[in-house]
C-alpha cells in the first residue's frame, strides 16, 4: 500500500479530543477540529483524524464502510468482495477539497451496505460479525486496501496531516454528528500511511489514543485467539478490538471491561468488598492479556457515547469537562476551553479511572 | 578387577601453612577423602575420592583448600576427549551403565542466552519498581474464554486456580529423591513466599502436609505415596508423564534410600528398590491420558487443578495440545537441560529438546488453536536466574519451575552425584548424619532471599519495559530479540534478530 | 537472658564452633595464629558419637551451682548481666566448680595449671563466635522462658 | 526487721546474700570470733604453702559488707542465746537484739585424749590463725620434720602445704588407707603413691599415744610403739559441729542442730547452716552433718531466703569433695564403699595415667562415685544424683572416658540440658 503499512510496532506522541452532545443533539465538525488544531503542538503532521457518530441519518441502518484504495486495481478487488457479500445501497467518493498542506491521498470511497442474507444464514454468523470478519479479511488479504471505518450512522475521517488540514481536506463543517473524536498524531518513527492515522475502529467502535503500549505484543496475540487479525501494527488497533471482544462478543459491561484493561491493582481488589473483589479477581484471572500496560489516555467513541481512560498509574495527560448538554474530553484543558471557555465542571480524572460520557437514556451500557 | 584405570578427576591442594589441623574437612566428607595421619601430623587427602562438592572448601575455616581439575592432561583429540575416555574406562570396569545426577552440562546452544530484553527509551517511560506497584501475581488453572455470570446476575465461580505471587514454583523433587529437610525447606519457602511445591513421586511426609496449600501432589507412573488422603491434601495434582533428564525411561530410587520414613511415605517395604515404570501402565494414549485426568478430578471433587508434566522432546507441540484438549488445566514442559537424581549419563545428554524451543513452539500451537487462554503453561529444565524467567514468560509460559536453582540455594555445588547417596550438603541423600546437615529454617530463608532477589530483578526488568503486571509480559515476545540465531530458529522463537 | 541453646538436629558435629571459640579466646583473635602459636582449651564442649553431635557450654544458670561452691568466690553470677563471670586470679584450681556442675561444662584448662575454662559468651561481642560461626545455625543465642 | 548471723564463713555469707535476694531494707549483722574479713576457710593450706596472698584469700570482695548493707562484729563473740528475748550478749558487753537469727558457728576440730597433746606446737588446722601460726613457725623456728595425724582431707592438704615449704611429713592414720572418707581402697592407693612419690611418709593402722617433750613435743610415740621425731604436730582427726552456743537452749541437738528442710531449728526465727547443722542427706535419706563448702553455702543461701519471709527448702544437702594434691585431682561424692545388699558397684580398671573411675548404683541411681585423675564432667554425675535419675539403661556407659549426655536418649537429654 502506498506508503507502505508498518512492519513493527509504531510508537507515537499524540493529542486527542472528544465532544458529546449528552442530549443527542448534533453540531458541525468546526469545534472539533478548532479544539484539536489548539494542540498542533503535539501532532507533527503524519496523521490527523476525527471519528463523527450520527452522521449518516438517512442511511442509520446501514454499515457505513469507509475505504482507502491505493490504486483501482485494488478498488476493484475489493468491490467484488464486497459485492458477493454484501448487498450495496450507495457506493460513492467520499468529498473532500483540494488542501495545500495534504498530498497524494489514496482513493477514498464509501459504501452503505447491509451483509448479504444468504452468506450470513450460510456462515451462521450476526451481522456485525459478519461485519467484523469482512473486516479484518480485506484489511489482512487485499493488498492496497484498507477499512477506514464500517459502523451504523458514523464514520472516520483520516489522513496524513495535521488535523485541522484533514478536518478541512474532508469539509467536515458539513457534517453533524452528536459525538466527535479526534486526534493528532506525532509517530517517532512511522512512514505516512493514510491507514496508519487515528481513529482506528471495528463497526462502532472507534479509538483516539495517545500512548504507547507496552503490552501491545501480550494483547495482540491474545486477540489472535480470538479470530482477530492485528495487521497494523498498531496498539490502537489492538486496543479498538479489545473493546470489541469484551463489550460486543463477550457482552461484558463497560465498567467491566475497563477493570480488565486497566485493571485495578492486585492490592485494591485485596480491599474491595468480597463481591466485588471476586469478580475483579476474575476479571484480571480471564482477561488478564486484555491489561493495556504502558501510557495512554484513548477515547472510545460508540453510538451511545464515549469512555475516556488512562493508564492505571496516569502517564498520560487526560482533562474532562462538562456544560449543561455537552461532556468534553482532551489531552490539554486549553483544548476545551477554546470552544468551551466557561464549562461547568473541569476535571483530571485519576489513572485508571474512566470517565464516562454517555446518551442520555443510554445509562445502562455502563453497569 | 585390579588396576582402577581412571586417574582422579580433581586434585586437593592444602595450605600447609594455613591448616590448623581442625579436622573439619574430614568430618564433613562423606567420601572419607581427608584424614589426620597420625604419623605424619597433618591432614592428608584421597584424591580418588573426591567429587569436588565444595564442602570441605566451604566449611575450611582458614581457607586453606582447593580444589581443581586434575591438570593431567589426554593427548589433545576433539574427538575422542578425556570425557569420553573416562566413560569407557568406568564401564570396562563395571559393565553397568553410565550414571549421573543434575542436569545435561554438555556444550550445546543455551537459547536463553541467544534472547536479549528490551527497555523504554523516550516514548513510553519505564516504571520504577520501589516507587510504582510492580505486580507479579499470576494464577494456574483453566480458564473459560469470558467471564460469565449466572440468571441472576452472580459470576460463575472460575475452575480451581492456583494463585502464586511470583510466577515460580519449586520444581517435582521427591521425598527420597531429596532429603526431608531439603522437601521442609521448599515447602515452607512457597508457603512464606506465596508459591508452590512440587512433591515429585515421594508421596507426601506426615511433616509436609502442614504445607497443603502450597503443594502440588504428583502422581506418577510408579503411584508411590498416592492415596486419597494424599491426593486430597495438596492443592493442584501433577501427572507425570515425562522428566526432562530422561525421557522416555523411568526411575529408581535405589533400597539403601528407601529407610524408614520414605518407605512409609512411599507405602513400600523398607530396603525394596524403588522402580517407577517407564509409561504409566494405564496411559497407552491419549484418550487414556484424559481418563486418568477425570479420574483425578473426580477424586478431588473438581477443586483442584490438574497439571501433566512432559518432557520437551520432539513433537512437543503436538503432545500439548493433546494434553490441552484431554482436559488438563495445566501443563508443564521439562526440558532437556532439567535436572534429576539419577539419570543414565546417555540418555541426559541426548534425548530431548531444549525448552525455549518447546515452549515458543507449545504456546504457539495452543494459541492456533485457541487453547492457550484457557490452559496454563509451565515450563522448566534449567531456569538459571531471574532473566531466564522473564524470557520464559514473555515466550509464552505462564510460571515456571525451578529445582536445581532452589537445590543450589540449599547449598548444592553441581558435582553431579546425586545417585550416590553421599550428598555432602544434605540434599539429596537419605543418611540422617548428612540430612542434618541441611537445617530447614536456614534452608528455607536461603531459598526465600533468592526468589526474595529474584523477584526484585524481575520487577525491575519490567519497569524497565514500561511494564506494570507480569499478565502483560505473557506471550509478548516483542520484548525479545535474538542474536547469534538462525532464521530458523527465530522463526520457532517468534522473536526477531536483535537490529530488527 | 541471652543463653546458647544447642539444636542437636541440625549439629553437624564439624566443631568449628570450637575452632572459633579458641580463636576468639586468642590473643591474636587471628584463627590461624591461635591454633599454630597459641594454647587455648575451647569454652565449649562437644558431644559426638555417630550420628548424633551436640555443642555444650555455660548454661549461666539463674540457680548456678558453680557459684554456690566456689571455694574463692572466682565464679559469681553477674546480676545484672547474668552472666556467670570467672576471675582466674582468684580461681586456686580445686576444681569444685566441676564437681557442681551438672551440665559437665566447666573444665581445667588444659594450658594452665590452675585455671578452668568457661564460656564467656563472648561478652564484647554482638554474640558469642561459636553461634556467629555455626554453618548450620545449630546454635542459637536468644532469649527464652 | 533484724537479722543476726554468728558466723562470717560460708554458711554467714550464703545467708546475707539470701537474705538480700528478699529484703534489702533489714538490718544485718555478722558477728564472728575470728577478725578477718570473711576468708575461704579450704584456701589455708594454699596460703601456709604461699599459693595464695591474704588478699586472695578473702571470699568476696573488700566493699562486701557495705554492698550488702551488713553491721560486723568481728573479732568478738556470742557468749548467751536469750531465745526467749530474742537477745544475744557478746563478750565484749554488747547485747545485740534479733528478730532472726541464724547459727553458723561451723564445726571445732576434735581432739582425741593423748597425752601431751596440749603442748605449744601442737595445732589443729581449720582457720586462718591456725595456718598463720604454723606458717611463721616454719619461718622462724628450725622446723624439719612434722608429724600429721589424720590423713583425712585437712591432714593432708596441711601435709602438702608443708612439703612444699621444704618440711618432712610423717602422717600418721588410723585407718588402712588415706582419705578412707572419701576414696575406695583402690583410689587411695593411687593418692598415696603420688604423696609417697612427693616425699610424704604414711603410717597406717597406727596411732599416736604420746608427744614427748617439755613445752614443745619434740616425738611421738605411737600405738605400735614406734617413735618419731618431730618438731610441729597437727591434729586432723575430725571436725565436730560447733554447737556450744546453743547448748544452753532449747534449740533441739544431736550431733548438730537439728533443721528442717527449710534449715530453720525447732524455735522459731532460730536458724541454722553449714557445719553446725545437721540436715536431711540426700543419698542416704536421713540427717546428718554435712562439713562441706559448697552445702554450707547453699544451706546458708536458703535459710537467709526464708529468714527474710521465702519459703525454700534445701533437700540436695550429700557429701561430695573436689580436692587436689600435687595436681592429682580427685572428685568423689555419696557413698563410696558401700556396705551391705541393695547397691551395685560400677568400676574402672586402673589406667596408666592414674585415671580411675568408679560408680555406685542403688535401685538404679546413683548414690556415689569416684573420679581420679581424669575428672572433667565429674558433675554430671553430681547432677544425676541430685536430680535422682535412673540410669539403670546406660549403665555401660557411665564409666567411660567421654560420658556425658550423649547416653541419654535425646527426649531426657533435652530435658537435662534444658534445649
Amino acid at each position: 500500500m502506498k506508503g507502505s503499512r508498518a512492519e513493527e510496532k509504531i510508537m507515537s506522541g499524540c493529542a486527542i479530543s472528544g465532544i458529546l452532545n449528552r442530549k443527542g443533539n448534533r453540531f458541525s465538525g468546526e469545534e472539533i477540529i478548532d479544539s484539536i488544531a489548539l494542540m498542533h503542538e503535539r501532532s507533527n503532521g503524519l496523521g490527523g483524524g476525527f471519528a463523527a457518530y450520527g452522521i449518516y441519518p438517512e442511511f442509520k441502518e446501514q454499515y457505513a464502510i469507509h475505504m482507502f484504495y491505493d490504486d483501482l486495481d485494488a478498488k476493484e478487488e475489493v468491490e467484488y468482495f464486497l459485492n458477493r457479500h454484501f448487498n450495496i445501497a450507495v457506493a460513492e467518493k467520499i468529498p473532500t477539497r483540494e488542501v495545500d498542506k495534504i498530498s497524494n491521498p489514496p482513493i477514498i470511497w464509501r459504501y452503505f451496505a447491509m451483509p448479504n442474507e444468504q452468506k450470513l444464514s450460510e456462515f451462521g454468523l450476526a451481522d456485525d460479525e459478519y461485519v467484523a470478519q469482512s473486516v479484518m479479511n480485506i484489511n489482512a488479504n487485499y493488498r492496497g486496501a484498507f477499512v477506514v471505518s464500517s459502523g451504523k450512522n458514523m464514520g472516520v475521517f483520516k489522513g496524513v496531516g495535521y488535523p485541522e488540514d484533514i478536518g478541512d481536506f474532508y469539509k467536515l463543517e458539513e457534517y453533524e454528528a452528536y459525538l466527535w473524536t479526534a486526534h493528532g498524531r506525532f509517530p517517532t518513527n512511522t512512514p505516512g500511511w493514510w491507514g496508519g492515522a487515528h481513529p482506528f475502529t471495528l463497526l462502532d467502535w472507534s479509538i483516539v489514543h495517545n500512548g504507547e503500549i507496552s503490552s501491545y505484543g501480550a494483547n495482540k496475540r491474545y486477540l489472535e485467539m480470538f479470530g482477530y487479525k492485528c495487521t497494523m501494527q498498531t496498539d490502537t488497533e489492538a486496543i479498538t478490538y479489545l473493546f470489541d471482544l469484551m463489550l460486543r462478543k463477550h457482552k461484558l459491561s463497560l465498567e467491566s471491561a475497563v477493570k480488565a484493561v486497566a485493571a485495578p491493582l492486585w492490592s485494591e481488589i485485596e480491599r474491595m468488598e468480597p463481591k466485588e473483589k471476586k469478580i475483579a479477581t476474575a476479571i484480571r484471572t480471564i482477561y488478564g492479556n486484555a491489561l493495556l500496560n504502558g501510557p495512554f489516555s484513548i477515547i472510545l467513541g460508540h453510538k451511545d457515547g464515549f469512555l475516556a481512560l488512562n493508564d492505571r498509574i496516569k502517564l498520560r495527560p487526560l482533562v474532562v469537562a462538562e456544560d449543561e448538554e455537552r461532556t468534553y474530553v482532551a489531552s490539554e484543558e486549553s483544548a476545551i476551553r477554546e470552544i468551551c471557555s466557561e464549562p461547568e465542571k473541569v476535571w483530571t480524572p485519576r489513572g485508571g479511572e474512566p470517565v464516562i460520557g454517555l446518551l442520555e437514556g443510554r445509562e445502562e451500557v455502563w453497569a | 578387577m585390579g588396576l582402577d584405570y581412571n586417574i582422579p578427576e580433581f586434585i586437593i591442594e592444602r595450605d600447609q601453612d594455613r591448616c590448623i589441623d581442625c579436622q573439619v574437612c574430614q568430618h564433613q566428607c562423606a567420601n572419607q577423602v581427608h584424614a589426620y595421619d597420625q604419623d605424619l601430623e597433618k591432614m592428608v587427602a584421597q584424591d580418588i575420592d573426591c567429587v569436588n562438592c565444595h564442602r570441605c572448601v566451604t566449611l575450611c575455616p582458614t581457607n586453606a583448600l582447593i580444589i581443581r581439575e586434575n591438570p593431567s592432561e589426554y593427548k589433545k583429540n576433539k574427538n575422542w576427549t578425556g570425557n569420553m575416555i573416562e566413560n569407557i574406562q568406568k564401564q570396562a570396569a563395571t559393565g553397568g551403565i553410565l550414571l549421573t545426577g543434575m542436569g545435561n552440562p554438555t556444550a550445546k546452544k543455551i537459547y536463553w542466552d541467544h534472547i536479549l530484553l528490551n527497555a523504554s527509551q523516550v516514548t513510553n517511560p519505564s516504571i520504577d519498581p520501589l516507587r510504582e506497584p510492580m505486580e507479579l501475581k499470576t494464577f494456574l488453572g483453566r480458564k473459560p474464554d469470558q467471564i460469565e455470570f449466572d440468571d441472576n446476575g452472580e459470576l460463575k465461580d472460575l475452575p480451581p486456580q492456583l494463585e502464586l505471587d511470583i510466577p515460580i514454583m519449586f520444581g517435582a523433587m521427591s521425598f527420597g529423591s531429596i532429603s526431608i529437610n531439603a522437601c521442609k525447606s521448599l515447602a515452607k519457602a512457597a508457603s512464606d513466599l506465596g508459591l508452590m511445591y512440587n512433591t515429585g513421586e515421594g508421596g507426601l511426609h506426615q511433616d509436609l502436609y502442614q504445607y497443603g496449600q502450597r503443594t502440588i501432589v504428583q502422581v506418577a507412573s510408579g503411584r508411590f505415596g498416592v492415596h486419597n488422603e494424599y491426593l486430597n491434601a495438596g492443592a493442584a495434582v501433577e501427572i507425570k508423564v515425562g522428566q526432562g533428564a530422561k525421557p522416555g525411561i523411568g526411575g529408581h530410587l535405589p533400597g539403601e534410600k528407601v529407610g524408614a520414613e520414605v518407605s512409609k511415605t512411599r507405602m513400600i517395604p523398607k530396603g525394596s528398590d524403588a522402580l517407577s515404570p517407564a509409561p504409566h501402565h494405564d496411559i497407552y494414549s491419549i484418550e487414556d491420558l484424559r481418563q486418568l485426568i477425570y479420574a483425578l478430578k473426580e477424586a478431588t471433587d473438581y477443586k483442584k487443578p490438574v497439571s501433566v508434566k512432559i518432557a520437551a522432546v520432539h513433537n512437543v507441540a503436538a503432545i500439548a495440545s493433546g494434553i490441552a484438549s484431554a482436559g488438563a488445566d495445566i501443563i508443564a514442559i521439562d526440558g532437556y537441560r532439567g535436572g534429576t537424581g539419577a539419570a543414565p549419563t546417555m540418555i541426559r545428554d541426548n534425548v530431548g529438546i531444549p525448552v525455549e524451543l518447546a515452549l515458543a513452539a507449545v504456546d504457539d500451537r495452543l494459541r492456533q488453536e485457541g487453547l492457550r487462554k484457557n490452559v496454563s503453561l509451565v515450563v522448566s529444565g534449567s531456569i538459571r536466574n531471574s532473566a531466564d524467567i522473564v524470557k520464559a514468560v514473555a515466550l509464552g509460559a505462564d510460571a515456571v519451575y525451578i529445582a536445581s536453582a532452589a537445590l543450589i540455594s540449599l547449598g548444592c555445588h553441581m558435582c553431579q552425584k546425586c545417585y550416590t547417596g553421599k550428598c555432602n550438603w544434605g540434599i539429596a541423600t537419605q543418611r540422617p548424619e548428612l540430612v542434618k546437615r541441611l537445617n530447614p529454617e536456614v534452608g528455607a530463608q536461603r531459598v526465600k532471599n533468592l526468589i526474595t532477589g529474584w523477584s526484585h530483578e524481575i520487577k525491575e526488568i519490567l519497569g524497565g519495559m514500561g511494564i506494570n503486571a507480569l499478565e502483560s509480559l505473557r506471550g509478548n515476545r516483542l520484548m525479545l530479540r535474538g542474536i547469534d540465531l538462525t532464521e530458523k530458529e527465530l522463526e520457532i522463537l517468534g522473536i526477531k534478530h536483535a537490529g530488527k | 537472658m541471652k543463653r546458647v541453646y544447642a539444636r542437636e538436629e541440625y549439629c553437624l558435629g564439624c566443631k568449628l564452633c570450637e575452632v572459633y571459640c579458641v580463636t576468639s579466646h586468642s590473643k591474636s583473635k587471628d584463627i590461624v595464629k591461635a591454633h599454630k602459636l597459641e594454647e587455648i582449651t575451647p569454652r565449649i564442649i562437644i558431644e559426638s558419637k555417630d550420628n548424633i553431635s551436640f555443642a555444650l557450654q555455660c548454661r549461666h544458670c539463674e540457680a548456678a551451682d558453680c557459684t554456690k561452691a566456689c571455694i574463692t568466690g572466682a565464679i559469681q553470677k553477674d546480676e545484672e548481666t547474668g552472666i556467670v563471670n570467672y576471675d582466674a586470679v582468684r580461681c586456686v584450681g580445686c576444681w569444685t566448680c566441676i564437681m557442681a556442675c551438672s551440665y559437665g561444662v566447666i573444665r581445667r584448662d588444659e594450658y594452665g595449671d590452675k585455671v578452668i575454662s568457661k564460656c564467656d559468651l563472648c561478652i564484647t561481642e554482638e554474640e558469642p563466635a561459636c553461634v556467629t560461626n555455626c554453618p548450620n545455625s545449630a546454635l542459637e543465642f536468644e532469649e527464652r522462658e | 526487721m533484724d537479722y543476726v548471723i554468728i558466723g562470717n564463713s560460708a554458711a554467714g555469707i550464703g545467708a546475707i546474700e539470701g537474705i538480700r535476694k528478699v529484703d534489702q531494707e533489714g538490718k544485718i549483722t555478722v558477728i564472728s570470733d575470728e577478725e578477718y574479713h570473711t576468708y575461704s576457710r579450704p584456701l589455708i593450706s594454699y596460703y601456709l604453702a604461699e599459693q595464695v596472698s591474704a588478699e586472695q584469700m578473702k571470699y568476696r570482695g573488700a566493699d562486701f559488707y557495705q554492698e550488702y548493707g551488713v553491721e560486723t562484729r568481728l573479732g568478738d563473740r556470742v557468749v548467751k542465746v536469750d531465745q526467749d528475748d530474742k537477745l544475744l550478749a557478746l563478750e565484749s558487753g554488747e547485747e545485740i537484739n534479733f528478730n532472726k537469727l541464724l547459727v553458723a558457728t561451723g564445726g571445732t576440730p576434735f581432739i582425741p585424749p593423748i597425752t601431751g597433746a596440749n603442748k605449744d606446737n601442737i595445732y589443729t588446722f581449720i582457720k586462718l590463725d591456725d595456718s598463720k601460726a604454723i606458717a611463721q613457725e616454719v619461718e622462724e623456728g628450725d622446723i624439719k620434720e612434722v608429724v600429721i595425724l589424720g590423713a583425712g582431707l585437712i591432714g593432708l592438704k596441711a601435709a602438702e602445704a608443708l612439703v612444699k615449704l621444704g618440711v618432712k611429713v610423717t602422717v600418721v592414720e588410723l585407718a588402712d588407707r588415706v582419705l578412707s572418707a572419701i576414696l575406695d581402697q583402690d583410689a587411695a592407693e593411687i593418692v598415696q603413691q603420688n604423696l609417697e612419690a612427693k616425699g610424704i611418709e604414711f603410717v597406717l593402722e597406727d596411732t599416736i599415744e604420746e608427744f614427748s617433750g617439755t613445752d614443745r613435743a619434740t616425738a611421738v610415740k605411737l600405738k605400735s610403739g614406734q617413735q618419731l621425731k618431730t618438731d610441729l604436730a597437727i591434729i586432723a582427726v575430725g571436725v565436730r559441729p560447733n554447737t556450744e552456743l546453743v547448748q544452753d537452749t532449747e534449740v533441739e541437738l544431736n550431733r548438730g542442730v537439728i533443721v528442717d528442710d527449710q534449715l530453720e531449728t525447732n524455735i522459731s526465727g532460730i536458724y541454722a547452716a553449714g557445719d553446725v547443722s545437721e540436715g536431711y542427706d540426700l543419698v542416704r535419706g536421713s540427717a546428718a552433718v554435712i562439713p562441706i563448702w559448697p552445702n554450707a553455702y547453699r544451706q546458708g543461701l536458703v535459710a537467709g531466703q526464708n529468714m527474710a519471709g521465702a519459703s525454700e527448702s534445701y533437700n540436695e544437702g550429700f557429701v561430695r569433695n573436689s580436692i587436689g594434691f600435687f595436681g592429682l585431682p580427685m572428685i568423689t561424692a555419696g557413698i563410696i564403699n558401700p556396705e551391705g545388699d541393695g547397691y551395685e558397684v560400677l568400676s574402672s580398671k586402673l589406667l596408666e595415667n592414674n585415671s580411675y573411675r568408679k560408680v555406685v548404683l542403688q535401685e538404679g541411681k546413683i548414690v556415689g562415685f569416684i573420679y581420679l585423675t581424669d575428672i572433667d564432667r565429674a558433675g554430671i554425675l553430681t547432677g544425676l544424683i541430685k536430680e535422682e535419675q535412673d540410669v539403670s539403661q546406660i549403665k555401660e556407659e557411665l564409666l567411660a572416658d567421654d560420658f556425658g549426655y550423649l547416653s541419654f536418649s535425646e527426649e531426657e537429654r533435652r530435658k537435662l540440658l534444658w534445649l
